[in-house]
């Protein structure tokens, strides 16, 4: 079926240009920073730090995930390929996400891969940095499946990220709710922490809403 | 019913009338902001006619 | 392929570009759309193409599904600076569910020496004749262009005006926004007369 | 009241009566209802006094959420119905929205102040109230960034729909997050069951921020009237010269 083509077409396609374009150094970077300032600004002693330690790193991921939505609609727009996404013989909703799997793909994997040092630092049990890794891998998904529905809707907007955070921040709130809890009790109960599986509701949620409402908004953008 | 001085006198006193005033401060800057742009359009909306 | 445009208006924001506009395309039919700067060519081309709701009259197609049928060529290439330039023509050949050989595409709009440069190394020239070569890798009855000659020297002209009469041979209909004549046009269109 | 939404002419001659009738409801009812409540109704027997802040608090927080409720079914019919006005209704709402939705979170603080202790307890339906603020303010500002009206008007009420469905999951995870770490909650809406001499005081107070929020909309969507009229006729007036 031609439409399984097309999707796939531009899940590779996406894949490719993010690797072009530095693949997840960009993001990576931003988020060891990130989980830096954490000790920095609440201080070395590890007792605090093992007990918020990998609930913060629910909000590097957040941050994180925010800064690579700004471009995804928004350069198909300016170079006039958003068009060509309309004239597909596939809903407009897959090829939505298609573009958010090879968002999570090119860039969700290694930020979870890179949680599993920072949650070590940050004095995680190293048995239960698996979990962590993968509840934040689980919250990449609600995080840009709603994402898409906020870069979506500003995309014609110059400097649209900003206006992205706003508009996703209130869709982030359940996953980190969800998220940081399970990721605080990672250690004595792993994945089976109370609030893992609303996080998995979370990400079911975000990957099949936010696509929906994204095409919504960009059958807008082209009017 | 509770005398005005009675209430000044309860320890809440300074939690309970800021929340008044503010109550008040936000309808009438509400009702300020509401009146200006109506007027500021109406009267540009005139002039073009 | 056939298109009936009936009574068609189109507004922008509070401006009526044009109104009760009627064509029809028949099979093979080349309609030159023509008309100053901003009069509503390019949002004409839109309208067809369904990105954009007219506000008044209707165009029917003669297919089913047209927006799956329907190249579009804007003033912008839709390429991608990262991308070379057979990626980009093995992408819009599965993108539209294509089975031509991205080779013959690029040797027909002769770009086969920069095949494997990246699209952001390529004059205007030769982007626009990327985005021309999108419109061989997958077969589509109805062509939209915009102002396709823009960036094109003489040689580019002529090679659009071949492709333009090869596609016509074939029952497809191209509507295209111009500014100078361009092929053979068998149905004149003028808006904002 | 749909058709109102419709044509801007009959909804600039019905809101002509409509608004001051409106506004007049509203002084009455705070002039009925603020000294009822600040004065008349009896202290709490366990809050005391304090227990009067509800009277500003609640109503705050009813129509907070009743007017993005409202915002939503008029982005709806703007989609849908394709309704002149109900994009100029949702655009003029959403501030009132937003600065009753203000008025209840630092009033909701105050009041738990005076048992808490403390300026700002992350009380599950304070909580809750402040993600619906941050909701309002992606919703003005999603307005403000896009130059475009008629595409700004619908990315707004798509914009919107979704927040509405949030609504509820926000809800159920903030109840669901405040019951893990156990804090105390005082805001039971109205505390245990309310007898009539509060009950009436609040009721007086919540029809009087209705009222207020009525008038307030109306004047709001008469100056985006009559700001497009000017729009179009300068428009008109640089085109004909």
């Amino acid at each position: 079926m031609t439409m399984w083509r097309s999707v796939s077409a531009v899940f590779r396609r996406d894949l490719r240009l993010a690797w072009a374009g530095g693949g997840a150094a960009a993001p990576l970077g931003f988020f060891a920073g990130a989980t830096t300032l954490v000790p920095l600004a609440v201080g070395p002693d590890l007792k605090t730090l093992a007990l918020i330690g990998p609930s913060l790193l629910w909000v590097t991921v957040a941050l994180a995930a925010l800064m690579i939505l700004e471009r995804l609609f928004q350069a198909d727009l300016e170079d006039g390929s958003l068009d060509q996404l309309h004239l597909v013989d596939a809903p407009l909703e897959f090829i939505v996400a298609a573009k958010g799997a090879a968002l999570w793909t090119a860039i969700g994997l290694p930020l979870a891969l890179a949680s599993l040092p920072a949650a070590l630092a940050l004095q995680t049990p190293p048995h239960a940095t698996i979990a962590v890794a993968i509840g934040l891998l689980i919250g990449l998904a609600a995080f840009i499946g709603f994402g898409l529905f906020g870069a979506a809707l500003a995309a014609g907007v110059r400097r649209g990220g900003v206006l992205i955070a706003i508009l996703v921040l209130p869709f982030f709130a359940p996953p980190i709710i969800f998220g940081a809890a399970a990721a605080s009790k990672a250690a004595s109960e792993g994945l089976g922490a109370p609030g893992f599986l609303l996080l998995c509701g979370c990400a079911l949620a975000g990957v099949a809403l936010g696509p929906i409402g994204a095409a919504a908004a960009l059958r807008q953008q082209t009017g | 019913m509770t005398a005005l001085n009675e209430m000044m006198a309860s320890e809440h006193w300074p939690y309970i009338w800021p929340c008044y005033v503010l109550g008040l401060a936000v309808f009438a800057g509400l009702a300020v902001r509401a009146a200006t742009q109506l007027s500021h359009w109406k009267k540009r909306a005139d002039d073009d006619r | 392929m056939r298109v009936d445009v009936e009574s068609l208006a189109i507004e922008r924001g509070e401006l009526r570009l044009f109104e009760n506009l009627s064509f029809t395309a028949a099979p093979g039919a080349h309609v030159a759309l023509t008309g100053a700067n901003g009069t509503g060519k390019t949002s004409l081309l839109r309208a067809l193409a369904g990105f954009l709701a007219p506000s008044a009259g209707t165009i029917r197609f003669s297919i089913e599904e047209p927006a799956a049928q329907t190249h579009f060529l804007g003033h912008r290439d839709g390429l991608k600076g990262a991308l070379e330039v057979r990626e980009h023509l093995m992408f819009w050949r599965d993108l539209f569910g294509g089975a031509d050989d991205p080779a013959e595409a690029l040797a027909r709009v002769g770009l086969t020496r920069v095949a494997d440069l990246p699209a952001r190394a390529l004059s205007a020239g030769q982007s626009r004749r990327l985005s021309l070569a999108r419109l061989l890798v997958a077969e589509r009855p109805l062509w939209l262009l915009d102002e396709p000659a823009a960036g094109l020297d003489t040689a580019g002209k002529a090679l659009l005006a071949d492709l333009i009469a090869a596609h016509r041979m074939t029952g497809g209909v191209v509507i295209a926004a111009v500014h100078e004549p361009l092929g053979a046009p068998d149905v004149d269109v003028r808006l904002g007369a | 009241m749909f058709a109102w939404f419709a044509n801007p002419d009959r909804f600039m001659r019905l809101s002509a009566w409509a608004l001051p009738i409106a506004a007049a409801l509203a002084v009455v009812l705070f002039a009925i209802g603020l000294p009822w409540s600040f004065l008349f109704a009896p202290p709490d027997f366990r809050q005391g006094e304090s227990v009067r802040i509800m009277f500003i608090h609640v109503p705050a927080a009813w129509w907070a959420l009743g007017i993005y409720v409202f915002m939503g079914a008029a982005s709806l019919m703007g989609l849908v119905w394709k309704h002149a006005l109900a994009d100029v209704a949702a655009r003029a709402a959403a501030p009132i929205g937003a600065a009753y939705a203000a008025l209840c979170l630092i009033t909701g603080s105050f009041w738990g102040a005076t048992t808490w202790g403390t300026w700002w307890e992350w009380d599950a339906r304070l909580t809750s109230m402040l993600v619906l603020f941050l909701t309002y303010l992606g919703y003005i500002a999603l307005w403000a960034a896009i130059e475009d009206e008629q595409r700004a008007a619908r990315l707004a009420a798509i914009l919107c729909l979704g927040g509405l469905l949030n609504i509820p999951i926000v809800k159920f995870s903030v109840d669901w997050w405040n019951s893990l770490h156990q804090t105390a909650s005082i805001l039971r809406s109205g505390g245990s069951a309310m007898d009539a001499s509060m009950m009436q005081p609040l009721f007086v107070m919540a029809l009087a921020y209705l009222f207020a929020f009525i008038a307030l909309l109306f004047a709001g969507m008469r100056a985006h009237v009559y700001r497009r009229r000017a729009v179009t006729a300068a428009l008109r007036r640089a085109r004909a010269s």
